[in-house]
């Protein structure tokens, strides 16, 4: 009987605490979708091959066998149709998600994108809500060359009306999605290809991350870097390695550029006295300007050397993998840029 | 003519025809009035006049149900005052006071009210064609029996939105009604300039919905090529393009002269001697299904109903400029 | 068959089944040398294979000239072999070397080169059309005689972009072929599910523009009914939608075994019954106008011309990194 | 005789100095295309209503007139087909010109823009220059709402391959549009429609103003305001009010947003060590956030003051007379911003 009575309770701690479940940044997020259609009978998906294929990136991987056709739809290639669908049904109450394929495309269907679902609400004066989600990857380094690689949030975050996440794990693919979908404003989520097969701790419980409020990643005392999307990942390797010098580098993600979470990034930079902006979008005019132009502005007083920026350099993404390894910030580059700043005053 | 149509319950042709008399009526003399003040000044912004084009709107309209969706275009006043739109609220915004459909915000291409089916006037053209088919998809989601209509004009048909949300409509075999108001020009470009076609229905067959061809000036004939149509889409047989071949009074913006160089005044004359609304009451009057003092009664109510609404518009208040960031977001 | 045409002179329609079967094999092992190289991992990037469709590209341009430009797709290695690029240089640019055609800077979907009338692949779905336009709107402009060919597939003539081409080309009535290469498919979408009709030839009605249907695994039909369109254009008739229905033997994107999920063997079976090449070249040895031995040959130099291009281009230094930022723009 | 030579001394001088030429923007703008068009058989225009009605702005009066249906093209609302007619056309090189009626309209047609004329060259590898020139109307205060009075530089330099012109006034509206037809790169010009019917000095000869280099429009040693297309005028409004108080301004118009003249900026910086960055766009991810962004990495220890900027709220162009003129910026929005940068250390 003592024996049952331990067995019992191992059984109970082994239930107690499982060990955590990892999940890819893909299966997150498509975890995401498929738990926000299960609890909102009004979402639903439309895309070019989300239905039959579940997405290019498998982002969609079994929605049409579970949902059906009714509310995973495929459609024929027409961005600019698809968005505006989307945008009609969401004035009507839906919440639809609509798919673009590669956030490059958002070249031909802009229109609907800006001029429409984000102004309806303001130029309408207020009665009427979009609750569209639009999802996307961007993002270079996996070899497709100069109309498939681009990161253009910039563009996103400049225009009222929308907002803009760009997660950077697993973890966040999946809160962030949700929060987008349960947003009453028209919101895209950034997906980053080289980040789809990345796993890490992933609850299955619906979870929603909060727009507008930055991670910070890693505490640290001596510089900020402030890193988008997949420059997470790098900003840490870069961290570690300085770590290891006795610096430490304070990694914070901002997780969605529109709205940004000004308060928390100034807030690290007055602590630091140091911050670099990292992004994959090339350096002029990307976010990274924005971010930089607030903190000089917020902690003129506190900084010791002037914001740095590390983005790709001005030019389209090339293919050769020797040109697109130079091209795309990593570690090593933020790595340098950290000693720069290190370097001042 | 139909006796009894899907929207509205018409018990006889008068009834319908003094329907669309309403309708044409109040467009007419809504557009004149925010015409003459938008050229004295007295209004802010610009306009694009739907004066001549009334049939349309409302032979389309007629067939609707307040809960069925419209998109509209930056000529949108006729469209909206037909699906039900309130003169005061319209006045308002051409005004930009802070009472008008918008608070002031929108303007003239901004008209909108879900309530009545009006998703909205668009400053893009073609920017309201997908627009109407995601209205429809929603329809057909939630079963709730309901039509979307796109308006649109010969020119709209040239630009990719319009191919797009055809075929979409078509493909998934949606709820939609793609209605082309063909008035010969886009802007100041003659239609021979801008497609090699005659009619805009023969775009029809390259997304496989039928496309039909209706006088524009004529408001009966509008109503019940609509209603076949409509109906049609209410049994779930898809999509139809509606070309309706018409023709505005005014300029492309304001109420210029009628004679402007790229226009003829024979052309011009041609067409006004089809006025849809004269039509109208002729032919009314003539099968003696209306009376004429009917239908000046409905004139007479109607100028009142505009003064009404301009003398509203222009006693209320701006908009608070401390609200310019209001609405932005839903929060 | 034509005995003569425009771009090429043949004195007999031996030259033509020769000039045919040259572009076909030249594609084909091409192809199956790049979905080898790529899918062992030799190679970088995706491809999209044009293996099945040989016939499109080489009956289209065996009546082109060397200075009639034509924009391509995301499949556009064909287009290129078939319009003249040399193997060194493109296998160079799928390798990403320094020696490719875009000096490793593009890769697979924008191999370009003017000289030869090649305006360049692209990987935007429709993004090309509207650019034929534009080198068509130069040759008149210029009066050079010269057509623009715009390639573009089923899925493809569902984007905007095709719609404002096809009506601009119309209009301005440019010497354009607007060449639709039905396969059936959108990537994994078939064609009932991203249009209603069967022929895409049927949206040409849409532009007042001829619209015609020819058997896209038979490379002299697609000659013969390409020539007819040229000789329009070059006479200033305007453009022609030309739909050459074909299939593609691989994946969408890669080498995958045939039978995929979206595609049932037998439909992969039927078409490939009717590989373009082995039916050219019986037709050509059945009416004895080839020798097997001959076609043989073609084969057997195509393949060694092949070897010394992957050999050139694995020998090709990278690009240097230094000149990341080279070519932005023109100073 | 004595008489004739006077006369004759007379009628010379009235020819060698003759009353300062005065045209209004439009007008200068319409000149530069009309000479570049006598002088360059390769350039002609395309767009909706440029023939005919000569332009909705009359930018392009008369035009067709002179140069005919050839080289002066109506076309169909068609713009990503306008567009890809111009980079067709000038890849094969030809200088076409195409309108674009109004800056929104970007929407419409950005993949042409952006993915194939921006891109061209680079992803070709050098071979092919797309000399194209693409003209639109930018700007708000003409109660033309939320969908015609936008002010999208920021996107366009953000893009590499592209370069953004904004004319200031009559003299740039000419040499700005010359310079741009000439240039062998897709370029920008974006007037503005409140600058329509301004009028400043423009000599009758061709000229040509180059892109990337700012100019100083009005030399001060306490404030460097940084002002972008019609906010030059506001700005030099500010500077009056301002000088009468002993305060002297440094205006400058870098012309160009893309190329961005850097260096004039950042020297007038080092001078005034004060620096307020104006424009029309929304504040947040404007232009402006670049600027700043460089202006406190190049002249970091220059500044006793945080770069700030002025540039509209964050929301869409209100249609109200009165919500608009709140909206956007003016002389006294930019001289309480050179007050703040003033009272700072
Ligand atoms: C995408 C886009 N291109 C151009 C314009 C400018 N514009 C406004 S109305 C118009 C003409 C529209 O012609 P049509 O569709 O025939 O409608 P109509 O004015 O004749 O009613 C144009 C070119 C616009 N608003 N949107
Ligand atoms: C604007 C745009 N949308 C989507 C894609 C992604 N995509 C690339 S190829 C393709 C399918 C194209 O189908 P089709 O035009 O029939 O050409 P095929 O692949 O069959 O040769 C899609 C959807 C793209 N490259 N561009
Ligand atoms: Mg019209
Ligand atoms: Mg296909």
């Amino acid at each position: 009987m003592s024996t049952q009575t331990s067995d019992l309770q191992a059984t109970a701690t082994a239930i107690e605490t499982p060990p955590q479940r990892q999940l890819t940044y893909v299966k997150a997020f498509n975890e995401g979708v498929a738990q926000m259609m299960r609890t909102d009978p009004d979402v639903f998906l439309v895309g070019e091959d989300v239905a039959g294929y579940g997405g290019v990136f498998h982002m969609f991987d079994g929605l049409k066998n579970e949902f059906g056709a009714r509310r995973v739809v495929d459609t024929p290639i027409s961005e600019a149709a698809i968005i505006g669908l989307g945008v009609g049904a969401a004035a009507r109450g839906l919440r639809p998600i609509c798919d673009l394929m590669f956030m490059d495309f958002l070249g031909v269907c802009m229109d609907q994108v800006v001029n429409q679902a984000a102004k309806m609400k303001y130029m309408y004066g207020g009665t009427v809500s979009v609750p569209l989600t639009i999802t996307t990857a961007g993002g270079a380094g996996v070899g497709a060359s100069a109309q498939h690689s681009q990161s253009l949030e910039a563009w996103l975050a400049h225009v009222p009306g929308l907002k803009v996440a760009m997660p950077s794990d697993a973890y966040d693919a999946k809160g962030l999605i949700v929060a987008a979908i349960r947003d009453d404003n028209p919101t895209i989520v950034v997906l980053n290809k080289l980040l789809l097969g990345a796993k890490s701790h992933v609850p299955e419980e619906l979870y929603a991350i909060p727009f507008g409020q930055a991670k910070i990643v890693r505490p640290g005392r001596d510089v900020t870097v402030v890193a988008i999307g997949r420059m997470v990942t790098e900003a840490r390797a870069a961290a570690e390695l300085l770590a290891a010098e006795g610096i430490e580098v304070e990694v914070v993600d901002p997780r969605t550029v529109q709205p940004l979470d000004t308060a928390t990034i100034v807030e690290s930079a007055r602590r630091t006295n140091r911050v670099l902006v990292v992004h994959e979008a090339v350096t002029f005019g990307g976010i990274g300007a924005e971010i930089a132009a607030q903190i000089q502005d917020e902690a003129f007083d506190y900084l010791d050397a002037p914001v740095l920026r590390v983005g790709a350099p001005f030019s389209p993404v090339p293919f050769s993998p020797v040109l697109e390894k130079a091209y795309v910030p990593d570690a090593q580059r933020i790595l340098a840029g950290c000693r720069r700043l290190l370097e001042r005053g | 003519m139909s006796l009894t149509q899907d929207g509205l319950q018409f018990t006889a042709d008068r009834d319908l025809l003094i329907d669309l008399h309403r309708r044409m009526v109040r467009i007419r003399l809504f557009e004149e009035a925010a015409g003459r003040l938008m050229e004295s000044g007295a209004m802010p912004g610009f306009l694009h006049l739907y004066v001549g084009q009334e049939a349309v709107a409302a032979g389309v309209m007629s067939t609707l149900r307040d809960s069925d969706q419209i998109t509209s275009t930056h000529r949108g006043h006729g469209h909206a005052v037909a699906k039900g739109a309130n003169f005061r609220q319209m006045f308002a915004e051409l005004y930009g006071k802070s009472t008008g459909y918008c608070h002031g915000r929108g303007g003239s291409m901004h008209i909108n009210d879900l309530e009545i089916g009006m998703l909205g006037a668009n400053g893009i053209v073609g920017g309201g064609i997908p627009i109407a088919v995601g209205a429809a998809f929603a329809s057909v989601y939630r079963q709730d029996g309901g039509v979307a209509a796109a308006f649109f004009g010969d020119g709209g048909s040239n630009i990719g939105s319009f191919h797009e949300a055809a075929n979409m409509a078509a493909v998934l075999n949606l709820p939609v009604l793609l209605v082309c108001e063909n008035n010969g020009y886009a802007e100041f470009t003659a239609q021979a300039d801008h497609m090699k076609i005659k009619d805009v229905a023969d775009r029809a067959a390259g997304y496989g919905i039928p496309g039909v061809i209706v006088d524009g000036m004529d408001a009966v004939a509008v109503h019940q090529t609509t209603l076949a149509a409509v109906e049609r889409a209410r049994a779930g047989e898809g999509p139809t393009l509606i070309e309706a071949k018409t023709y505005r009074f005014y300029d492309h913006q304001g109420v210029k002269g009628l004679r402007i160089p790229y226009r003829s005044q024979d052309e011009v004359d041609i067409w006004k001697a089809r006025d849809p609304i004269t039509m109208l009451e002729r032919r009314a009057i003539d099968e003696g299904l209306m009376q004429q003092a009917e239908c000046t009664a409905m004139w007479e109510t109607t100028h009142a109903e505009v003064a009404d609404a301009i003398a509203f518009a222009e006693a209320s208040p701006e908009p608070d400029a401390a609200d310019l960031l209001q609405d932005v977001y839903t929060s």
